[in-house]
């Protein structure tokens, strides 16, 4: 364990996360008309004067932060307009787990996929199975999230009928233990089909940097060595060539967040990218905002596992 | 008994403009504790040459010769088998300094790679061989443990050859080794090589474009131009009274430190295209002694004297 | 005119912070990349400066183009100190001064033509007023490091170029203003021997048509004892030995550079040589050891070595020596 | 090889649930448990009466509350309030309550309940409650079955707005701290159904209220399942996962919809968007309801409805059309279900029995006492309202009439339209949507009083005898609207509102191109009961189809 890389790496994902909840606090009060609109201007002037004394949107702006902050670590994010009278932290906490299952689900399977590809790729630049690998890849990142899920949706859902249409769950089943861990799996099919198309972006720099790996020396060394064919392929070429899509995995992390959005939206999912969609359309700011505070920390904490899982597999990472 | 025989060996490189015939006819023989040295301009084949003994020419193929080890034909075995032979008995020592250990596993583990890919061994045995080497090669069995980013640059080529040793090895190629090392650095490791290769009594083709580090570590030396060898014979003999106008002009650009030549003479022009070589001489268009024969007769590599070959059409007037 | 003071480096000193592991507060300790070197280089003449990697003579060479902002020191240009010369000054400067770099393969754009590679600094100092000018004086460029004129080489990238030419166009492009204080930083390290020598010849035929003044760093001793007229050999950030190149070749004082001279392996293959080869490396140290930097190494050291650094003293006509053992 | 393993267990976690999935869910829990699933996509659900106030909050209010009454342009269902009286001045009006009414708790609900609720939502002027809570002046419990409710102002469509006055239970809500952030997760109503479990963004669900006053509930659960778009709800409906689609608002889908032998659609005939042609009739010839009705009979609505609107136009939430596929009994315009051609020639042949008109000549613009007919219409600038238009002008040049466009903005256009700007169109169109029934909706745009504008006909330049009580066909009108508001039998009220719309649309000075009512669906092998198409008429089928009219007619069909 690198203890000091650890620690700013740490640092650095601390400090992301203040400039988040800096934004978070700022951009209501930078919007045109006030705070208090942001925060307040949809919800019953009852409440508004609730909100508008829970937040100090009346006082100074110190106030206002010191109050921002004590409400943000209480977990109190404001309260929904289109949701009245539930509260953003209690939309978001029913919405959270079904996104991270949605998401890492995904990813967990897209990556490992990509690697496997990428590297039988990459091994022989320019053969036939490349050639298909990569047509495959590049036309998976050209197609449109949103597009293939409705192709999915409609082919497997409506017409043959192997999948539900919506959501997370069977609605009100009653389901419990091993029955209801299958019915959650066999609603997650479909939309983690659908966020598994970054497998073609995660594939292509797999298979790029595989080609740019097999050019390092240590390759020759290894096939030197004698060590057959696979050994050289995954032992040496792969587990170097894995590093950089370590790497991507965390940036990409953000776009599938983006991605789900569209993803929820069409699979009726109940997780933060349908409440993000339902808050864009219906100008719910602070459930938008909470929204977004959540997706940040998410990624930060994404990327900073993933950095733990670099550090593992990196022994140059030394400052 | 020669340990090592090359017959004509041709090793083309293929590109859409044709093949570019990168080591075109080379024979020489190797002996058990002979050591060769192959020098040459960059691009002259003499890496082809080594990667062809090792068969790891990528984006090309040996398409003519023989290269005999003992009594075994080794281009004619199949890959698998040939990979018993890689290392076992022919190991290669490359440029440590441009990555030839790889970077994410600890040196130590990439000799015990080596030992255990050929010898049945188990891993604590193999890691006893380990340590061994490493005292061998002057460094602490500690260092095995150490990634290859945490040793110097001298650390991490002694530590090429101790992985070349791991299998003890009949023959050992060095390709470019001590290039990119610092000049005491070259010295020691140059001079631990040769200690070894005596001690060891182990057969060495050593390749690279300085010719005075060949003199020192060579018995025969082997100087090559665009593909062919233009020259062969005692380090001595080169040294002392090279016969091919090619050879006197490499000799004459090095820089003597103790001669008070201020600047040594270059080679006008650049080595010729080996996709389409000139069809005589080919190091005639840069010849100051070449005839008008030269453009069009391809001289013949012929022994001057015992042991002293030389391709040249001049060769007679010129001695 | 010939012993003018030309360029002239005062107790230059770099130091890079580096935090201890796990450090997360608190000071960083310094790396000593250049510690109190001062030399002069003359006009017309090549000052060479010889050491292993890690020595610091490439950290000298940067700050001396201010690639490298120097932590203390001064440094003259014609008796103007240029130590703290700021972006506009600096430009103005170039115009005098210029930088060959070690690797022609990276440090030419690979996008860009010839003809804009070379061109480059008199574009950037709006030297003409039409693209013909340029023309005509790029291809004079091109012609004078013996480089084809055609409009089709002026077309080419680098990457079509041969090592020995690219690193043609590098030295055109650092001569194209006319500067005549040249910083050539390893120019031939990465060239075949066949090739360097050319050149080294160019260059030299460069210096005597233009009078040049070159600052010329090498790793090779061989090299810097065939073009140049000083040279001062560094280790861990010092200069150890200063002096004329044959005197220092000849008679070195200083037992490291005794050392870089024994290392290179003769021309005539020679049993003996490499007997006085003795093991170690240069150290990976942030805090270089108290008194002599080579001591550790050192089979002359003793005591005093231990404890006092030793001082660049002239033993024999400006043959100056850092060693309390000459 | 660790990635290898790490790749299979992907492999086998995703093939698994593939294979799991389906098992696992193959059969409900218990088969004997009838629920009724139906898709929504609404957005916001709460179970607050106090705060509901959207179509989603309205739907499930009405499933666990209920009001006094139900009532739609001047009819009136009753619920609570099984009778009620009003004075002549219908100032202030007395509701007699349903005996034996309970809370779902057991508790009986009363009179105070009811003047809890107001007096409630009239002082903390909640988003709830409808419009009703303007009017109530006071609230007076005569007894626990009988409450009297005084209202401020004239307001003889009280009945209307007391449709989403959910009455709650005083016991209950008394106790409440703050109403305005109270979700009231466990609610007591007196509706047919409990609220049970709320996911957000996922479903509603509902279990039946064995108390229920008003009968027994057939079906055990409801789950409203939140769907995400129109199309997943309208599919889920077609293969068979959901039992209704109570909005249906994606009318390109109804085609396919109705391909299935078992499912139904229907409408709701309580139009709440219009679309108009309003023609300024005291200009000539647009005085003349002949012109009126030839111009009305040669504009092709079908091809509004499908062209414009749909093709270019957004498409509003309330479905303002009437498709084709289920027009032909459920709707009635001018012309339809003629051809083209024989609609063109009745309206030439109206226009050429007029001798003001000259006669009709392909491709010349007609005269009316010798002035060519040249009208100019104008319009909202928008895509989807100049295709309309140029539609118009289509058919309009098909009898003679030369129609120019005027594009103006959306702004002036509605200040021309009902600020007074009357001198400036001869022709416009445009879209408005209307609360309650048709004359509702009409009234509201010409006076600040709906039911004060029939009176007022006279002043807006209708018709010309001038005696300040209009004309005898909009006296006629009046009193036949008085009429239907007193009239409890609902068959003669039916009747009676039948005539007025006929009647009226004669004399209108506005020629509706198309309206928007409530479309429905629901399958018919699930339950049976469903209410028939003409009791869902004006009853707002979103909100009672499945709450408190039709629930206790539906019976599962035992699969």
């Amino acid at each position: 364990m690198n203890w000091k890389w650890l620690i700013r790496r740490l640092g650095f994902m601390l400090m992301v996360l203040a400039v988040a909840v800096i934004l978070n606090f700022l951009i209501p009060r930078l919007m045109p008309g006030s705070a208090k609109q942001a925060y307040a201007g949809k919800l019953p002037e009852a409440v508004q004067v609730k909100i508008i004394a829970r937040f100090g949107l009346d006082k100074s702006i110190w106030e206002q932060f010191v109050l921002y902050i004590q409400n943000t670590l209480k977990g109190d994010l404001g309260m929904s307009f289109s949701n009245h009278p539930n509260s953003v932290t209690y939309m978001i906490g029913n919405a959270l787990p079904w996104t991270l299952f949605l998401l890492l689900t995904a990813t967990i399977i897209t990556v490992p996929l990509g690697y496997v590809f990428g590297v039988i790729a990459g091994w022989r630049a320019g053969s036939k199975t490349d050639t298909g690998i990569q047509i495959g890849s590049l036309s998976l990142l050209a197609t449109p999230l949103f597009w293939i899920a409705m192709v999915l949706l409609y082919v497997f859902s409506a017409q043959l009928g192997w999948f539900p249409l919506r959501g997370a769950e069977t609605a009100y089943s009653g389901y419990t233990g091993l029955k209801w861990v299958g019915d959650v799996l066999w609603h997650a099919v479909l939309p983690v089909l659908a966020l598994m198309t970054l497998f073609g972006a995660y594939e292509m720099i797999m298979r790029n940097t595989m080609v740019t790996t097999l050019r390092e020396n240590y390759i020759i060394t290894a096939e030197a060595k004698g060590a057959s064919e696979n050994r050289v392929k995954y032992k040496h070429a792969a587990r170097n060539a894995l590093l950089p899509l370590i790497t991507s995995v965390g940036i990409r992390f953000a776009t599938i967040v983006g991605g789900s959005v569209f993803v929820e939206n069409i699979f009726s999912y109940p997780g933060i990218g349908s409440l993000i969609f339902d808050a864009v359309i219906s100008y719910d700011f602070p459930l938008l905002q909470g929204a977004f505070l959540i997706f940040s920390i998410v990624t930060v904490v994404v990327v900073f596992l993933l950095d733990l899982v670099y550090l593992r597999l990196d022994p140059r990472i030394r400052y | 008994m020669p340990i090592l025989t090359v017959d004509d060996l041709r090793t083309h490189y293929f590109t859409e403009a044709g093949p570019v015939k990168a080591v075109d006819g080379v024979s020489f023989t190797l002996d058990k504790g002979e050591s060769i040295g192959i020098a040459g301009e960059s691009g002259c084949g003499k890496t082809t040459l080594a990667m062809s003994l090792m068969r790891l020419i990528k984006g090309g193929a040996v398409v003519g010769g023989k290269i005999h080890l003992g009594d075994i034909s080794l281009l004619d075995m199949s890959i698998n088998e040939f990979r018993k032979i890689r290392w076992e008995r022919i190991s290669l020592v490359s440029q440590a300094a441009m990555g030839a250990l790889n970077p994410v596993y600890t040196v130590g583990s990439q000799i015990v790679e080596a030992i255990q890919l050929h010898w049945d061994m188990s891993k604590s045995e193999a890691w006893e061989r380990t340590a061994h080497l490493l005292t061998l090669v002057k460094v602490d069995p500690v260092r095995g443990r150490s990634y290859p980013h945490e040793l110097s640059g001298g650390m991490k080529q002694r530590i090429m050859i101790a992985m070349a040793l791991a299998c003890d090895p009949e023959i050992i190629i060095a390709d470019e080794m001590t290039t990119a090392l610092d000049v005491v650095t070259q010295a020691q490791v140059l001079k631990l090589l040769i200690d070894l290769q005596k001690r060891l009594d182990l057969s060495l083709i050593y390749i690279s474009h300085e010719l005075s580090v060949l003199g020192q570590a060579c018995d025969k030396m082997i100087i090559m131009y665009a593909g062919k060898i233009v020259e062969m014979g005692p380090t001595a003999k080169i040294f002392g009274a090279p016969k091919h106008p090619y050879t006197q002009k490499l000799l004459g650009s090095l820089m003597d430190i103790h001669s008070d030549c201020v600047i040594p003479d270059s080679i006008p022009g650049k080595p010729p295209d080996l996709l389409n070589p000139p069809k005589g001489c080919r190091f005639w268009p840069r010849c100051t002694v070449g005839q008008v024969t030269c453009e069009t007769q391809e001289p013949l590599l012929i022994e001057v004297e015992p042991g002293h070959y030389m391709a040249c059409n001049c060769s007679d007037d010129k001695i | 005119m010939e012993n003018e003071q030309y360029f002239e480096v005062d107790h230059l000193t770099k130091f890079f912070p580096v935090k201890k592991r796990g450090q997360f507060f608190g000071k960083p300790i310094y790396v000593h990349a250049v510690d109190d070197v001062q030399f002069t280089v003359r006009k017309g003449k090549t000052y060479g400066v010889v050491g292993e990697s890690g020595c610091g003579k490439t950290t000298l060479a940067r700050m001396i183009m201010h690639l490298e902002k120097p932590t203390s020191g001064r440094m003259l240009f014609k008796g103007q100190d240029i130590t703290l010369f700021n972006g506009k000054q600096m430009k103005a400067l170039r115009r005098q001064m210029q930088m060959v770099f070690q690797d022609p393969f990276g440090s030419l754009n690979p996008v860009r033509t010839i003809r804009n590679i070379v061109a480059e600094p008199v574009r950037v100092h709006h030297i003409f007023q039409n693209r013909q000018d340029e023309k005509i004086k790029v291809q004079e460029m091109l012609e004078t490091v013996g480089l084809s004129s055609s409009d089709e080489m002026l077309e080419k990238r680098p990457g079509q170029l041969s090592g020995g030419e690219r690193q043609r166009v590098g030295i055109a492009s650092a001569l194209i203003l006319g500067a005549e204080f040249i910083v050539a930083d390893e120019p031939v390290s990465m060239l075949d021997a066949s090739i360097r020598a050319d050149i080294i010849a160019l260059m030299m035929k460069l210096k005597e048509e233009k009078n040049l003044t070159y600052f010329f760093i090498t790793h090779e001793f061989g090299m810097a004892r065939a073009i140049c007229d000083r040279i001062a050999v560094m280790y861990a950030g010092k200069m150890v030995e200063v002096a004329d190149a044959a005197s220092i070749v000849d008679h070195p004082l200083h037992p490291y550079t005794q050392l870089l001279i024994d290392a290179i392996p003769p021309l005539i293959p020679d049993p003996n040589w490499g007997k006085n080869i003795s093991e170690g490396e240069v150290p990976y140290f942030t805090v270089p050891p108290p008194g002599c930097r080579y001591h550790p190494r050192c089979s002359r050291a003793d005591e005093l070595c231990k404890s006092e650094i030793p001082e660049l003293v002239d033993y024999r006509d400006g043959h100056f020596a850092a060693c309390h053992h000459v | 090889m660790k990635k290898r393993l790490v790749f299979s267990f992907c492999s086998i976690v995703l093939v698994l649930s593939m294979i799991l999935g389906p098992l696992a869910c193959g059969e409900p829990v218990d088969t004997t448990t009838y629920r009724l699933t139906a898709a929504v996509t609404d957005l916001h659900e709460s179970s607050n009466p106090f705060l509901a106030s959207g179509r989603g909050d309205i739907r499930i209010m009405s499933r666990i509350y209920e009001p006094l009454v139900v009532g739609s342009g001047g009819a009136a269902i009753p619920r609570l309030a099984e009778s009620w009286s009003y004075d002549d001045s219908t100032m202030s009006w007395t509701f007699n309550l349903v005996q034996d009414a309970e809370w779902s708790d057991g508790e009986p609900l009363t009179a105070a309940d009811v003047k809890y609720t107001l007096d409630t939502q009239y002082a903390g002027d909640y988003s709830g409650g409808g419009d009703s809570k303007e009017f109530v002046d006071t609230v007076t419990v005569v007894d626990d079955n009988t409450v009297k409710i005084t209202v401020t102002e004239y307001a003889s469509a009280f009945l209307d707005f007391l449709n989403s006055m959910y009455i709650v239970p005083k016991h209950i809500w008394e106790d409440v701290a703050d109403i305005d952030t109270e979700a009231n997760l466990a609610p007591v109503g007196s509706g047919p159904w409990l609220w049970d479990e709320y996911v957000p963004q996922s479903h509603v669900a509902f279990k039946k209220n064995p108390n229920y006053w008003g009968g027994t509930v057939n079906i055990d659960e409801m789950v409203l399942e939140i769907y995400g778009s129109q199309e997943l709800a309208l599919l889920a409906l077609k293969t068979g996962q959901v039992d209704m689609v109570p909005t249906v608002e994606l009318y390109s889908y109804i085609p396919q919809l109705l391909e299935s032998t078992d499912v139904k659609v229907g409408v709701d005939r309580a139009a709440n968007f219009y679309n108009f042609l309003f023609v300024d009739h005291r200009e000539e010839p647009n005085n003349l309801p002949a012109f009126r009705q030839a111009v009305s009979m040669a504009i092709n609505r079908q091809d509004i409805i499908d062209f414009a609107l749909f093709t270019y136009g957004s498409i509003p939430r309330m479905v303002p059309l009437v498709p084709e596929a289920i027009a032909s009994e459920d709707v009635d315009w001018p012309g339809l279900g003629m051809t083209d051609e024989a609609r063109i020639d009745e309206a030439n042949a109206m226009l050429d029995a007029d001798s003001d008109f000259s006669d009709f000549v392909e491709g010349e613009t007609r005269t009316y006492k010798g002035d060519p007919l040249n009208i100019e219409m104008t319009i909202v600038n928008r895509p989807a309202d100049v295709q309309q238009a140029e539609i118009i002008r289509e058919n309009m040049a098909e009898i003679g009439i030369n129609v120019s466009l005027k594009l103006i903005g959306f702004g002036p256009m509605m200040g021309m339209m009902f600020g007074g700007g009357w001198d400036d169109w001869t022709w416009s169109t445009a879209g408005h949507g209307a609360g309650g029934s048709t004359l509702d909706g009409l009234a509201q745009e010409f006076g600040a009083d709906p039911y004060n504008v029939w009176y007022d006909a006279p002043s807006l330049g209708w018709g010309e005898d001038g005696d300040g009580g209009g004309t005898t066909a909009a006296r006629a009108l009046q009193a036949d609207l008085r009429q239907s508001r007193r009239e409890d039998d609902p068959a003669t009220l039916a009747t009676l509102i039948e005539q007025i719309q006929v009647d009226f649309a004669a004399e209108l000075p506005i020629i509706p191109l198309s309206q928007g009512n409530t479309i429905y669906a629901y399958r018919l092998d699930t339950f049976t009961g469903w209410a028939p198409q003409e009791e869902m008429d004006g009853q707002g089928s979103s909100g009672h189809l499945l709450g408190t009219i039709n629930i206790l007619a539906l019976e599962p069909i035992a699969q």
